[in-house]
């Protein structure tokens, strides 16, 4: 007997089915990322106290630490989908791949430009060997060569195995090299220089960083979606059910 | 015995072919037509299993070719459109190469005695580069020659031969069909092949 | 599938990818020099002073042989992808991962042990005393050919794509600095009377991993390549 | 409001941050939809054109 999930799993797993679903589901990830925010830099420059020692310079924390767990998470979201899409054919699944990467690679981006932005006034530089900023930098390369990769290759589907593959090659990676980058940076400038994550953290700090957290999650998810849409459209498009929507009704589908 | 079922193949993002099914027995003939960029090769390196059909499987013996990867290479001997030697190497080279990947197992002596049936006597320690596009696509066909492999899969396999070496092709795959073997071809040319049971399959439907 | 045609296999694709290299000489040197030439530059660029010289020698010799590595990397799969020898050899009753572990080793044998051969010349340009230029040497001997394997696979992903070759330094790049962390840093730690068999041990296993997980990445990004 | 925007000396850096952060978000958001519009243009008039063909 297949269990009521497994089969629910299985029909959206068909870009055709997919495709409504993602349109229903987006305003509601951006109901929910909008509130979040609100509250989170709210809570960011009104709740949270002021730190005795770096002054106010440190609510970009609230910003850089979401961004870069965001950037690790999706990368790692990435990779499972490239695994499921590679080992079980499932088009949707690499088409997901697809459409993350590129919020991956904003995520990481800004974590490296507000973590420059939080050294300055803190540690005196606008970047430090640290073996985090490192690691995100590297980060930031894997992001780039499989998007490149991607758009290298002509035949979608080889471009998206092609990818998939790099993707699954590089999660193997990561942790070698941000445990070998650790390794390196206490090596050569020692354990106390190294920047720590924040002062003691107070409980409402911790609080402002998780709620500011789940608002970027919901935002990724939503603009994920939006752009997995697209990718179906140019995927699918000599299946019939694409032409059958745009026929029907295009000027709903334009707004939607 | 090769079997393909319910087929479908899509290249880019069009569709080739789909639903494809037939079956080909020992001492049996397939020919592939179709106009050009109807999908003929893909089939064919489908059916070898270079290509991964979107739908549908190809079985070999009765079980699917991807899970039985090592037998179904060694009974498989497949011709592209690429003639498949490197241009550096000469002829004997080439040959003596290819067995010795596949597991060896063919002398020095039927090297050359198969280059010199297929035409290219005296030119065979040249290196392939200085050969005519006839002379190398022959140096390919002699594979033909030294293996034992009974299922073969040509694509083109006459184009660039003059008309001595399309006949003396012709022969070739009749006695390989008299064995009890299976050949699977596509070609432009109307050549006459008196051996075997013949077959067809349009992807022009 | 017995085992003689197996290491029968892997004589003659060794020994095919050799005999190819020695009738094309003229582009196993050029990643020599490359090799050569890279690293001279550092002195004209930075300044002649040994002091100087000496401390980044390991940082400079093991960026050089990523690069002159990442440079022959392109031939590994796209001549026998053009003129369709690659084809046939997915059709090869063998694993196509020891099929590949061949290329790559017969690919190393021509372009990463020439640079271990070359580096205690430039070892002695650079000022490293003799136990600096020993350590150099076995830690290129143990990295470069993870360089190869790891290269592998980021060729054969981008095989037949325009503009690949500087695509494989993108793709490839980041998964080689592991390996330049420990292989500069036992040099370091050598010169500096620091114990360094730490960082030997590492690069073992890198190698150990790299032989065992690589060719099956290699082996399905040539399977995606080819359809 | 002034002294909100000061940040104790450190606005320049807190505005470049939380800024650029949301005008990033902004400018993603907005190339995604511009960009699936673009799709849905072509197709309509790939959809148009074999309607055409289709009737003609």
């Amino acid at each position: 007997m297949v269990s009521e999930n497994a089969i629910a799993w299985y029909h959206f797993s068909s870009p055709k089915n997919f495709y409504p679903l993602a349109g229903r589901l987006i305003p509601w990830f951006w109901g929910l990322a909008v509130i979040l925010l609100v509250v989170g830099l709210y809570m960011s420059f009104f709740v949270a106290p002021t730190d005795y020692k770096q002054g106010e310079s440190y609510r970009i924390i609230f910003v850089h630490v979401p961004a870069a767990w965001m950037s690790m998470f999706i990368y790692l979201v990435m990779a499972a989908y490239a695994i499921i899409g590679l080992t079980w054919k499932l088009r949707m699944a690499e088409m997901m791949a697809s459409a993350l990467a590129p919020t991956g690679a904003m995520f990481t981006f800004l974590a490296l430009w507000t973590g420059a932005f939080w050294g300055k006034p803190t540690w005196g530089a606008y970047w430090v060997w640290d073996a985090r900023l490192t690691s995100e930098l590297i980060l930031l390369f894997l992001y780039i060569g499989y998007m490149s990769l991607q758009s290298a290759i002509d035949d979608p589907r080889r471009a998206a195995r092609a990818s998939a593959l790099l993707a699954i090659v590089g999660v193997i990676n990561l942790p070698v090299i941000y445990w070998s980058v650790k390794w390196w940076n206490t090596l050569h400038q020692g354990a106390s220089v190294s920047p720590t994550m924040a002062p003691k953290m107070a409980s409402i700090m911790i609080t402002t960083m998780l709620v500011m957290t789940f608002a970027f999650w919901m935002y990724t998810i939503a603009v994920v979606l939006m752009r997995a849409r697209r990718v179906i459209l140019e995927r699918e498009r000599q299946t019939s059910w694409v032409m059958e929507m745009v026929n029907a009704d295009p000027q709903a589908e334009m707004k939607k | 015995m090769l079997q393909v079922r319910e087929l479908e193949c899509v290249r880019g993002d069009h569709r080739l072919f789909t639903g494809l099914n037939f079956q080909l027995r020992g001492g049996e003939l397939l020919r592939l037509r179709g106009s050009n960029g109807s999908g003929k090769t893909s089939l064919l390196r489908t059916v070898c299993g270079l290509l991964e059909p979107t739908e549908g499987e190809v079985l070999w013996n009765g079980e699917n070719i991807r899970r039985q990867r090592d037998e179904f290479n060694s009974a498989l001997l497949y011709l592209g459109h690429h003639n498949g030697i490197k241009s550096e190497l000469t002829a004997f080279e080439n040959l003596r190469l290819g067995s010795a990947l596949s597991g060896g197992g063919v002398s020095d002596e039927q090297i050359y005695d198969a280059l010199e049936k297929i035409g290219l006597g005296g030119r065979e320690d040249l290196p392939t580069q200085v050969l005519s596009q006839g002379q190398k696509r022959r140096v390919a066909l002699s594979r033909l020659l030294l293996s034992e492999a009974p299922l073969w899969v040509l694509d083109e396999p006459f184009t660039a031969l003059d008309v001595g070496a399309v006949d003396r092709l012709a022969r070739l795959v009749e006695a390989h069909l008299k064995k009890g073997n299976m050949v699977m071809f596509t070609t432009h040319q109307e050549v006459d092949l008196r051996a075997g049971t013949l077959r067809e399959v349009s992807l022009d439907s | 599938m017995n085992q003689s045609s197996l290491s029968g296999m892997w004589r003659a694709m060794v020994s095919r990818d050799l005999t190819l290299a020695m009738r094309r000489r003229a582009d196993v040197l050029t990643t020599l020099f490359f090799f050569i030439i890279v690293v001279s530059l550092f002195p004209l660029g930075v300044s002649p002073e040994m002091e100087l010289l000496r401390s980044i020698a390991p940082g400079v010799i093991w960026v050089a042989a990523l690069l002159a590595s990442m440079l022959s990397l392109g031939r590994l799969f796209s001549d026998d992808f053009q003129d369709g020898t690659l084809e046939q050899m997915l059709l090869l009753p063998q694993p196509l991962s020891v099929l590949v572990l061949a290329k790559v080793f017969a690919h190393w044998l021509v372009s990463g042990l020439p640079l271990v051969l070359l580096s205690p010349l430039l070892g002695m340009q650079l000022g490293l005393d003799s136990d600096g230029i020993v350590l150099m040497m076995v830690t290129l001997l143990l990295g470069t050919p993870v360089l190869s394997l790891i290269g592998a696979v980021g060729a054969a992903l981008t095989l037949g794509v325009r503009g690949g070759g500087v695509l494989v330094s993108l793709l490839v790049l980041p998964l080689y600095i592991p390996v330049l962390i420990f292989g500069t840093g036992a040099v370091d730690a050598a010169t500096s009377g620091m114990d360094y068999e730490g960082h030997l041990s590492l690069l073992g296993a890198f190698l150990v991993l790299s032989v065992v997980l690589t060719p099956l990445g290699t082996a399905a990004a040539l399977r995606i390549s080819v359809e | 409001m002034s002294d909100f925007f000061a940040m104790g000396g450190h606005g320049f850096f807190i505005w470049m941050s939380f800024g650029v952060t949301a005008l990033f978000m902004v400018i993603e958001v907005i190339a995604v939809k511009r960009s699936r519009q673009t799709v849905l243009k072509q197709l309509l008039r790939l959809a148009r054109a074999d309607l055409r063909k289709a009737q003609s």
